[in-house]
């Protein structure tokens, strides 16, 4: 293929990136979004394989074939509630791609004759160090956010004293050696590689602090990495298509970090210099559980025959318990006799934005009755039944009242404003924060423990005998 | 003293092997071209992503993420030139890599946007 | 035998190309990088503009026809050279039209919006 | 100034344009972004002028001074109510400017140069002809369509059998010549010059058979046409500032001329091929005005004593008696009597898009009383009387039933629901579009004759005295 076929070929890839990045956007078209995205990757991919320059095709096609299988394998075989730490790992795998490719250019045959024949290209040797150093920190960053979310048992919240002194030592030191390789290009690669080492320390150090609340934060700032190392890989080869491409994602990472940032209450600020307050409890369970009352599924049932406004608030327990076909039935069953069924949905409810939507649809349950946050907490005190299903944080009144909790500012459902609360969880054991949560011990709330889906069950059970 | 000049000599070389970079090119400076392209794509993807509802929040962000999987590009390039086995070696893997995030993140994305389908 | 010295000579070319390609902004492709940034740009105009109250329509279009008086640069230049009467007068006259294109824009596009301005 | 800082601030230019139109787009950051897009036009300029190559810059200076001068008098001393021709004017001068700057590049020495080098440059020539093509289209469309708006007695509707076809002839004509340019260099000029005069042909005729009712969404489009005319002098120039900033305008332009057809029911196609139906009136006046009613401002203000709610609808005519003080006044007595006045704006009232929000919030009316079309019909049933102040075709119902009308289908404010409508203008005589409105003839509807300020500062002294 001529150079300039593979680069209309490339203008095509970028507008059809662009495309399906908008399509993303929207639920009408994410579908079609992500098969354009899909398709953009198979023309780059095709267009640069015709390129005459390539010489071993076979190991390529090895490579793509090897790499292909595993995704794919990875892709469909993950449990939905492992997804976040999914997308986290193939991030990660993305930052480690833009490291080698850096470094393979170091090692290369053009490097060597640029490097021999004396010409600057300071330009070029600074874009391989910030491909190198953010893609190390998206790498590592990567692995121990995906070990967090997977709650791998090695990995502990760690924090030490002067680590954020630490992390700048760290930072201005792998700056400093990228300084060193764009000065020395006949050392290249030797500092090259000291300095991919110390990124992924530092961005090992950058995201082992972070409580595991904030982890989609963190997830979509890394992924905004990501896009910035693939961009800056596009700098080193003189190459549009991964400059438009890797900038796109590094936009919207950032952009969609503070959207989330936003939902949760997190400073930007704070996500970037990795001074997130980490979780750990501020006051002891047996302060907070003192007068804790539990409850019956058939109790329930009666308590719903009498309700006009039901509100169901799913959290990471309804993911875990597979519940939303049995939410689905329970549903479906008030609908008939005239109770109103809504849903409240905290952005950050599960482990992954989107999370309850995701799972509710599978579910086939109406989308109109999934409300956001704001949307419900204006009607809370319409609701006689608020039905808390293995949510935990999100429904957490520390969050508005104790200023030290980990959890402190983010905004909440306000269920404890209801009439009256159930909450479905098997005990009393904290959630993703690992704080205790004082709604279980309000004079309108009623625990009912038991597994989500066995429970929601046998409320459903009750009901409909009664 | 002596680091001063150090320092100054080193400052030199950098500036005068930018001067190079850009010189090197001749006419348009592929460098500010290459920065112009860079500074449209971060506006437009500000743009694009300003208003998406929380539902899309997850499969944006692992559609993005298998998108900056283009990485694998670079890798094809790297590892299809004859570049030694070094190179050779770091090509290859970063090719596995790079492929993993793309298709791994397209066909996930493709599989979280599927349950939001409207069964009729 | 042969095939070896095939081999040998497509590595050459290989790694001429790919010098090539890296220094190619220069060469062959500004007129593909001068597209990329057309495309880019009008991407970037469409998503801008999508959602905008019908109460700055007008304010938009004047500030807009003021920015599109930006051939004012292409004007200077045309003028500034030494190119002889002919160019000179129609460089002349562009400088004239697009700086009013420019300026009366600008300030009627500033006026206009005065009036929307709170006063409290 | 080097080559590299000139380019860094073409790039400071471009970003700074951005952001200036992105800011255009919301009420609270419209002024800012305004005067960031002349910041940024001041930066492109001085950038250029510092220029090693420029050689005159006393002959500069005075060109940039006669246009500066010219163009701020026209933009200060102009009428709000000419403000749609003063736009339609400058978007003029803009494609004159590419027309003139494209023919100086074919007069140039550089030209010359490379012509007898003989280095085939197809792609900065084709650039050539779009520039003047585009640019030449735009002057003189731009010109007639002030004439039309200025309402210029030589300018007349005129449309003749086969004008589609001249129009047809004229394109390919002016395309072919263009072609001729490419592949001939050596008669560039002629070939240029020959071309820019079909163009101009055809930007009249493209423009003159448009009714004055399209006229808003003709200049858009023109505009458009001016942004892209830019960008095609840019790649004549090479110069990446002219294609950020033109395509920036080319792209809005095509949006926001979609927006507006989406408000007057025009599809796009039509607009583009100029095949938009002239106005011409399909009912006699006799026919329409059978049994109109008048009315006085006292017993206006009478009926305003019972009102609950009152809704101003107001048009063109408000514009120009300049009322807008007068109807500020009303509306606070009224609002201090408990009568709610709220304001029913059409997208198209007036004479440009947003005239009416303009004049409003000239006179401080409270920006939350402004309401859309649709929100305005929604409500039309609450209301006890409608004003209608020197609005006519945009309250006309024709545009609902007479599918021969020049407005078919645009969509209305549906006064004609209210309770009681009051019509306040000058005599029967037509708005814009030129047809008669049998609004005026309802069983509910009476006619306050008069100027619109005179009238309703009678209505407000009735009220006040009462
Ligand atoms: N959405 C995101 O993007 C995201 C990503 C990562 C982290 N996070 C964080 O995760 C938290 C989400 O809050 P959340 O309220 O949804 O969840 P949560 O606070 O983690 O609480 C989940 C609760 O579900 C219960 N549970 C677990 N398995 C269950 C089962 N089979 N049946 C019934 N209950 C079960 C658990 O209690 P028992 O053990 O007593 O049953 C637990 O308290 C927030 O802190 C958020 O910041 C969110
Ligand atoms: N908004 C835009 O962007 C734009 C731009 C160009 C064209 N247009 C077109 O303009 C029309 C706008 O509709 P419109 O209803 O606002 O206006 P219109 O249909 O043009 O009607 C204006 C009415 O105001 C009356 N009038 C004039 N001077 C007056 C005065 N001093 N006091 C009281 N009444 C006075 C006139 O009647 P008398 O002579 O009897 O008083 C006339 O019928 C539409 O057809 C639209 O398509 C709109």
């Amino acid at each position: 293929m001529s150079p300039d076929l593979i680069d209309l070929s490339y203008l095509l890839a970028a507008s059809l990136f662009i495309i399906g990045l908008k399509g993303l956007t929207k639920p009408r078209t994410a579908v079609r979004g992500n098969l354009l995205g899909a398709l953009a990757m198979l023309i780059a991919v095709v267009a640069t394989m015709l390129d005459q320059n390539i010489v071993s095709v076979t190991g390529l096609l090895i490579a793509i074939g090897i790499g292909s299988i595993a995704g794919t394998i990875l892709a469909l075989k993950i449990e939905m509630t492992a997804m976040p730490q999914l997308v986290a790992l193939f991030n990660g795998l993305g930052g480690g791609a833009s490291v080698l490719v850096a470094g393979a250019f170091l090692a290369g045959r053009e490097f060597s004759e640029r490097v021999t024949s004396g010409a600057g290209f300071a330009d070029v040797l600074t874009a391989t160090a910030a491909s190198g150093l953010i893609g190390a920190v998206t790498l590592s960053g990567s692995l121990v956010a995906f070990a967090k979310l997977q709650e791998l048992k090695f990995v502990k919240d760690v924090s030490f004293p002067g680590q954020k002194l630490v992390n700048l030592l760290l930072t201005v030191g792998a700056i400093g050696l990228g300084w060193m390789l764009v000065t020395q290009p006949e050392h290249a690669q030797l500092w090259y590689w000291v300095m991919a080492g110390v990124a992924l320390g530092l961005g090992v150090l950058l995201v082992i602090s972070i409580g595991g609340a904030d982890m989609p934060v963190v997830i979509a700032l890394l992924n905004s990495y990501s896009g910035l190392a693939a961009s800056a890989t596009g700098f080193v080869l003189n190459n549009n298509l991964l400059i438009i491409a890797g900038a796109l994602v590094g936009a919207s990472g950032l952009v969609l970090t503070r959207i989330m940032c936003n939902a949760m209450n997190r400073s930007l600020g704070a996500v970037l210099f990795g001074t997130m307050k980490s979780g750990g409890s501020s006051l002891s369970d047996d302060e907070v559980y003192t007068s804790v009352k539990s409850t019956s599924a058939d109790e329930v049932a009666m308590m719903l025959e009498v309700s006009q406004t039901v509100l169901i608030v799913p959290g990471y327990g309804m993911a875990v318990a597979q519940a939303q076909h049995a939410v689905r039935d329970l549903t479906n069953l008030l609908l008939n006799r005239d109770v109103d069924v809504q849903f409240g949905i905290h952005p950050v409810a599960g482990r992954m934005p989107g999370h309850m939507n995701v799972l509710l649809a599978e579910a086939d349950i109406d989308y109109d009755r999934l409300k956001e946050m704001d949307e419900v907490n204006s009607m809370m005190d319409q609701v006689d039944v608020a039905i808390v299903l293995g949510a935990n944080d999100v429904v957490n009144p520390l969050a508005r009242t104790d200023p030290d909790s980990p959890i402190a500012g983010m905004p909440i459902i306000d269920v404890d404003k209801a009439r009256t609360v159930i909450v479905v969880k098997r005990s009393l054991s904290p959630g993703f924060a690992g704080i205790a949560n004082p709604l279980f011990a309000a004079d309108n709330a009623l625990m009912l423990f038991g597994d989500g889906k066995q429970a929601i069950s046998e409320i459903t059970k009750a009901f409909d005998d009664a | 003293m002596l680091f001063s000049t150090l320092a100054m000599q080193e400052v030199d070389g950098v500036v005068k092997a930018l001067a190079g970079a850009v010189q090197q090119s001749g006419g348009a400076a592929p460098l500010i071209l290459l920065l112009t392209v860079f500074a449209l794509a971060v506006f437009l993807g500000v743009e694009i992503i300003t208003k998406i509802p929380p539902t899309l929040h997850t499969p944006l962000m692992s559609g993005s993420n298998a998108i900056s999987g283009i990485t694998l590009v670079g890798a094809v390039l790297a590892t299809g030139a004859d570049n030694g086995t070094w190179a050779g070696i770091l090509g290859f893997s970063a090719v596995v890599f790079a492929t993993m995030n793309v298709v791994g993140g397209f066909v996930v994305t493709n599989r979280m946007l599927a349950m939001f389908k409207t069964k009729k």
